[in-house]
């Protein structure tokens, strides 16, 4: 009986899962799948705890197992309450990783079981004793998860800047040498004696967790939205291995769903900033080379112009666009770019904001940014909209943009970034363009438009820039 | 061969199930825009905290006497719970940055329809 | 073994059914879709017949297997090749109809193995020796393939003449009665004696089939397909029972597959022409209050135009743009449509076809139509790209249509129509319109066009119309 | 009520599949544009043809002496397979009719992508 209501719970749950994604990839109704996804994750915890019965037997330890949801919805409530805005995708990562060690801890449990149950039985084999398929999803699940365990700690790092980028000559024969030894480990692990099984199998555990460190390790920070998708959909997998561990569908639907689901997330992302995922993960390699400014100079000279200039132009004109990029975020001028907005709207200037979806080093980055400085939601542009408007736009302020206004997208074929829909700041009156050099940005290209007759360039940190021009207009 | 072949044939329903899930999880998101990439992110990473499950399974069938099954069970009580209330709360702010600015959308063009 | 090969050959059959419905639906992959999905059914098939045995019992009667299998092969290639291109939509009813009785047959035949096994013990209720999910199922599959069987086999007679649209009052109270009835005898025959339940169960059989026809009699001949759609995903759900019967994955996935999509494909094909399934199951009856002129001459007088003037304005025009409807397929006048494209051609003319969606009866109508008359595919404009052309056209030649012209559908929320997008041809300098009259179309509203100054009206039936005009121009 | 959560639990992965299912044939044929309807219809009419099968193993259990059941099997195995070539047929000739005037479409963007 209980056991029908809980194979009921966890089709529920299933279903949630699915409606909740089907949601979340759509603008009006994103919210609401979260919550349906959660109520099914509820029902299917609770499920679990008093319904679940394998064969008569019950769960037992009540007490630690509620200690643990406790502290754990406590820790894992606070910090997502708490953290800052602009530091979710760090928080992501770190909660991925979390997932990822919790499915390889279940594996190492499991194989704990078999290993105990059989090492008393003298100079037997562990594959005459161990049925292969368990032993297979228990290694799956435990070289899975840990890899994103490590992985997603180590991202997690990095987007805090906590780890730099670190890689060496060879890294990636290195990185594939330690991925085949944590599998033959599993393998010798399968052939050895019962007795001293567990050592080489937790062996395994620790190639594992290398190479997930190793794999992350030289992956340009900028990229490493796209890792952490990856590793996202890795523990989905490793979730999956948990869910025909205990033949439970909740578990595997859910698993594979984010598993399919992570991995397309992932490529959709690289396509969005015109790169391909083979490129991400290996090509980081050329993080120097990338930066290569050959070709500067190339598109002849370019003007700057004086701050009290600038503040003339924005304070004079009737329409001003705002373009923010990494820079902005960098620089953390987000609140002094919202004063710089009212100062001017009190001057009769309509301010709006033209986001590019891939300015800044996530997805939605500069959405998260201003949001956190309280921008008026009604003044962020989307690309199409922004690109319609600049024809009628007076001045546009780009700060601390680059390759998301750069002209080659459109008319370089031979540019890297060919193809990638940009912001066409080039049909307004005047761009003014604040950064602190002449160097490129992510995709280490030179960008025209700094060298057209109607940019001007306003050097400088974006913060310490947004802030003289503020007093300049206060002036004019 | 021979083994795979029994393989499959003994797991024929659950292969039929990871199988469609896979074509799911692929057609449902297909048509993702851009910008909700990063919550999407999230809210999948919420959904694979369903793993808890079998930590809490882990944790319940621990013999008091199993203290490496307690103590990493516990532990993966603890992880999985991060994974799972963490994730769906950090996806809700985030989406509720995005929210207002998508109101217009529904109000523009969901009535026609 | 060869039991294992066989579920690994429905495992693939599913899979290409869903890849080959998913390929369906894109312009570009939709051949390789329906090749992809023949390919799987032609393993699924072919699997069954060789390599299934059920608890060592293999298949017999190959004669008569492989007679059907080559009987059937012969007929449906045969008539499938031979069809006329505007037949296609009869054609598909009737398949489906044929699949609709397979399911059913089988039902019955399972059901008769049930019946005979018991009749011989005494006195024994019917619900004490048969399990209870098998008898359902079959049940199921029974009356919904009837139905489907029945209402197909009508539907294809209404499609190609050969019945007429019948229907008498309350004839919606008889349905649901004959429909109860129908489970009712179902219900019945489970609480029978064991010697006579075959009477209730074929009674059954007999009221699922009368329900069928008079489901699909009273419905205009014009929503056919959207009935038909309907059937379809009947037949589906038909095919699913049976692979709860034999426990068979590939009918089950193929069958719901089908119905789902089936079931969507319906309700996309009542928006694409702006009506509820509902409305185009009940609202039926008001076929004849649709028809009604009460609005004519609202919008005051309408001009004609004689031929030897349409003719001069077309033969001195540079571009024109011809709109055909569902009048040309009734008056069967694609070929000579042709010959006048081809004549103006001669004349330096350049001759466009504007394709509207749902112009016609069927979707996509007009293509298969002009198709017949082997247009030229790059002539055929779909409706957006036509719409941009218009302003650019001279003369607008509008052949027996009318609801896709209608520009109430843009300006008068009032109108049934309103929200469906149409074809603007009043941007193009002038518009001659050919109809019989000034009945209205399919929707039975006025259509304003009909009285704008740039058009005027050219009467008769489409066919002899333009043959009209081939002389015509010939002698300007 | 009992017996359907007994019901549920026997029969779990195939109302998964079924389920699946139906997500699937519905997130699939989502987005296909109207001009595609009809041909949509045929093939989706010629894979439920799948239930064929089901007539070739009422035929193939036959008893020689049950006529019923080789008469209605032969009959079903005739129609199913109507439907299924038929159907196949039918539809390849109407895409036919699609393909070229739709070769534009791929020439035109998919070679950028
Ligand atoms: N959104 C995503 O998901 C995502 C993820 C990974 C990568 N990307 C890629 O990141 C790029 C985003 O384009 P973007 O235009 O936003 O950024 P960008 O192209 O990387 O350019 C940022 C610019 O900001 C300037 N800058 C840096 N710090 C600054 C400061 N403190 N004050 C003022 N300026 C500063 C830099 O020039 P100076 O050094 O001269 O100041 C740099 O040229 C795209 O190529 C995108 O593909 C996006
Ligand atoms: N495509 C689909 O899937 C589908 C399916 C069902 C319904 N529909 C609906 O059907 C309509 C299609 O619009 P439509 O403009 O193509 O057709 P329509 O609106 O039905 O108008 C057809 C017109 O052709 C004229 N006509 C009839 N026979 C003729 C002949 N022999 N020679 C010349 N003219 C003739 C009729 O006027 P006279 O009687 O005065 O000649 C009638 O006004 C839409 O409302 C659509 O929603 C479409």
């Amino acid at each position: 009986m209980s056991i029908s209501i809980l194979s009921l719970c966890y089709l529920i749950a299933s279903v949630t899962f699915i409606l909740g994604l089907k949601m979340l990839s759509n603008p009006a109704t994103a919210r609401r799948g979260n919550l349906i996804a959660a109520g099914g994750m509820a029902i299917a915890i609770a499920g679990t705890i008093f319904l679940y019965d394998n064969d008569g037997k019950k769960l037992g330890n009540y007490a630690w197992i509620f200690g643990g949801l406790i502290i754990g919805s406590i820790i894992g409530t606070l910090t997502a309450k708490k953290v800052k805005m602009t530091a979710m995708p760090e928080l992501v990562s770190f909660f991925n990783g979390m997932g990822g060690a919790c499915a390889a801890l279940i594996s190492i449990v499991e194989f704990d079981y078999l290993f105990r149950e059989n090492r008393t039985l003298d100079s037997a084999w562990f594959n005459n004793v161990a049925p292969a398929g368990h032993y297979l999803t228990i290694v799956a699940g435990t070289i899975i998860g840990s890899i994103s365990f490590a992985g997603s700690v180590i991202a997690w790092g990095k987007l805090n800047g906590k780890i730099k980028d670190f890689s060496f000559k060879g890294q990636h024969i290195f990185n594939l040498v330690v991925f085949a030894l944590a599998l033959g480990a599993a393998v010798f692990t399968w052939y050895s004696n019962v007795k001293i099984a567990n050592i080489p199998f937790f062996i395994t555990v620790f190639l594992a967790l290398l190479y997930g460190v190793f794999f992350v390790l030289p992956i340009g920070g900028a990229d490493m939205p796209v890792v952490i998708s990856l590793l996202n959909s890795f523990t989905g997998v490793a979730a999956a291995c948990g869910g025909f561990l205990y033949n439970n569908k909740a578990m595997l639907t859910g698993g594979i769903l984010v598993g399919a689901a992570g991995t397309l997330l992932t490529i959709l992302m690289c396509r969005a900033m015109n790169r391909s995922l083979k490129n991400v993960l290996i090509g980081s390699f050329g993080g120097a080379a990338k930066g290569t400014e050959s070709k500067a100079g190339e598109f002849g000279s370019y003007k700057e112009i004086s701050l009290s200039d600038a503040a003339m132009l924005m304070a004079y004109a009737k329409k001003v666009m705002i373009v923010p990029g990494y820079g902005l975020a960098v620089a953390q001028a987000q609140h002094t770019c919202h004063e710089l907005e009212k100062l001017l709207n009190e001057k009769g200037v309509e301010v709006k904001y033209a986001i590019h979806p891939v300015a800044g080093r996530m997805p939605g980055h500069m959405n998260v940014l201003l949001a956190e400085a309280d921008v008026n939601y009604e003044n962020l542009l989307e690309m199409q909209d922004a690109n319609n408007e600049f024809k009628t736009t007076d001045v546009v302020l780009i700060l601390g943009a680059n390759d998301v206004v750069n002209p080659a997208a459109k008319n370089d074929p031979s540019s890297p970034i060919y193809g990638m829909p940009v912001l066409e700041v080039e049909q307004a009156k005047t761009v003014i363009v604040n950064k602190r050099s002449m160097k490129p940005g992510y995709a280490g290209i030179e960008n025209e438009l700094f060298f057209q007759p109607k940019t001007s360039m306003l050097f400088g940190d974006a913060k310490k820039v947004l802030q003289d021009l503020l007093v300049e207009i206060k002036n004019t | 061969m021979q083994a795979i072949l029994n393989f499959i044939n003994q797991n024929v329903e659950l292969i039929y199930i990871v199988i469609l899930m896979i074509f799911l999880g692929i057609e449902i998101i297909g048509r993702v825009p851009s910008v909700l990439h990063t919550p999407l992110m999230s809210g999948a990473n919420a959904i694979h905290g369903v793993v808890i499950i079998g930590a809490i399974i882990v944790m319940g069938k621990a013999e008091s006497d199993n203290y490496m099954a307690l103590i990493l069970g516990f532990l993966a009580v603890i992880l999985g719970t991060l994974n799972v209330v963490g994730g769906f709360v950090v996806t809700d702010r985030m989406l509720e940055m995005f929210k207002k600015k998508k109101t217009p959308i529904p109000k523009g063009e969901k009535n026609m329809k």
